[in-house]
């Protein structure tokens, strides 16, 4: 488990299990980690912040997020324990 | 480090009868063996039912001038199978059809292997075709699977549907 | 009576093997018992062709609201042959497809049974769906085919697709 | 074999073969006759003299006519030994 150096030990805390699929894989260098993150936290930041760590490619503009198994929108509020996932553009059929 | 870290998505959590269980519940599911295009046809048997139109993805040999070996397809499972009801409910709304049923396929797969199958039963004609068309769309924008094309010097690429 | 008068259109002279010869060269054939879509579809597997689109027109249970038992086909076969010909040779001019087969079957037909079927193999997805949906439209507006269907009091009537 | 009525015996005639279907088989209560007919005869008054003979109830421009199994023109010239069929609009599919 990976804490983002943006979550101090005086905050409230959430924890996030983010998956990673595609290139986001590649680049992260792994299938999936749960993050600490202060409980205000944006999607829009959650991926700001894993971006800068893993160097991602992608700008946020050209993905999806999905929140719990569910296509999200970007403003949505994320939770503790809640499970996020960055979706790259698809390329089925 | 390839499989390691794509494992997750190559393979399905689910039994192949739950697979198929979905599908015809839900009208949409991922597969990660080949699928059974006779299974799902049989399961959109409907006497009221004139019209059958179907479609198939196959794996080709080529995209645009270069030649394929094989491709890799990864799919988020929990997501697709999410939005894949979601297509399905939207698809019996738009269109005058009695059923539909989708799978896509995930994992290794080789030149000729149907990657998706899509059937419609209508009792007229058009709305099969046109919901036919209108769920593949609708799959290949949406439904978060993804693929990667090997070359014949082990080279490979993700590909995106959408630039 | 009828019998008498119908029997030329209700089978056909060529054997079945003749008939799946004659789709595979010429891409159409009438026959006179259930159509075998898996050898159909098999005749048009190609390694280069990522889109396989396909189209059953099956026997349902009513006609509007009039409750429907049984259905029979009837086929001018040679002129229907030569005309099939025409229409698939037509079809490969006008879309970007590489193989298309479209089988009638006549005689008497029961509920569910497959009348027509139409299956249609190309490198990309919207010409396999447009020239499948052209192909069934034009052998219903010009195929030799008439049909009568038979209800519940045992009478029956010619149907027609254009009034 | 059936001679239509307008076939003199000083005049050459043409022997036409005429298959039936559908409901004009019906009508006609036969799936194929010969008839001979002038040499000059044309497809629109073939019609029109079967039509006389047999009662058809369809007017000819609902029809379309065949000759040798292939769809011809109602302006096309039949010879002797030609096979002719009249098309009622079809209903296959």
């Amino acid at each position: 488990m990976s804490t983002l150096a943006v979550a101090t030990p005086t905050e409230a805390v959430m924890n996030i299990n983010v998956l990673y699929f595609a290139s986001l894989a590649d680049e992260a260098n792994c299938q999936q980690e749960t993050v600490s993150v202060p409980q205000s936290t944006s999607l829009t930041e959650l991926y700001e912040q894993l971006s800068q760590k893993h160097r991602f490619s992608r700008p946020q503009a050209e993905l999806r997020v999905a929140v719990n198994d569910y296509f999200a929108n970007w403003t949505d509020q994320i939770h503790d324990g809640d499970s996020v996932v960055f979706i790259t553009p698809v390329a089925g059929g | 480090m390839t499989d390691n870290v794509h494992g997750h998505s190559m393979t399905i959590k689910r039994s192949v009868d739950e697979v198929y269980a979905i599908a015809e519940r839900d009208g949409f599911a991922l597969l990660d063996i080949a699928i059974d295009e006779e299974r799902l046809k049989r399961t959109l048997d409907d006497d009221g039912c004139g019209a059958f139109a179907c479609f198939e993805g196959r794996v080709r040999n080529h995209n645009n001038a270069t030649s394929v070996e094989r491709l890799t397809y990864y799919g988020y499972e929990d997501l697709a199978i999410n939005q894949g009801r979601a297509i399905i409910d939207e698809a019996k709304q738009r269109f005058e059809i009695t059923n539909a049923i989708a799978i896509h396929r995930i994992g290794a797969l080789d030149i000729g292997d149907v990657a998706v199958w899509v059937g419609v039963v209508s009792a007229h004609r058009y709305p099969a075709f046109d919901a036919c068309r209108w769920i593949l769309d609708t799959i290949k924008a949406d439904i978060p699977v993804w693929k990667q094309e090997y070359y014949e010097d082990d080279s490979s690429k993700w590909l995106s549907n959408n630039g």
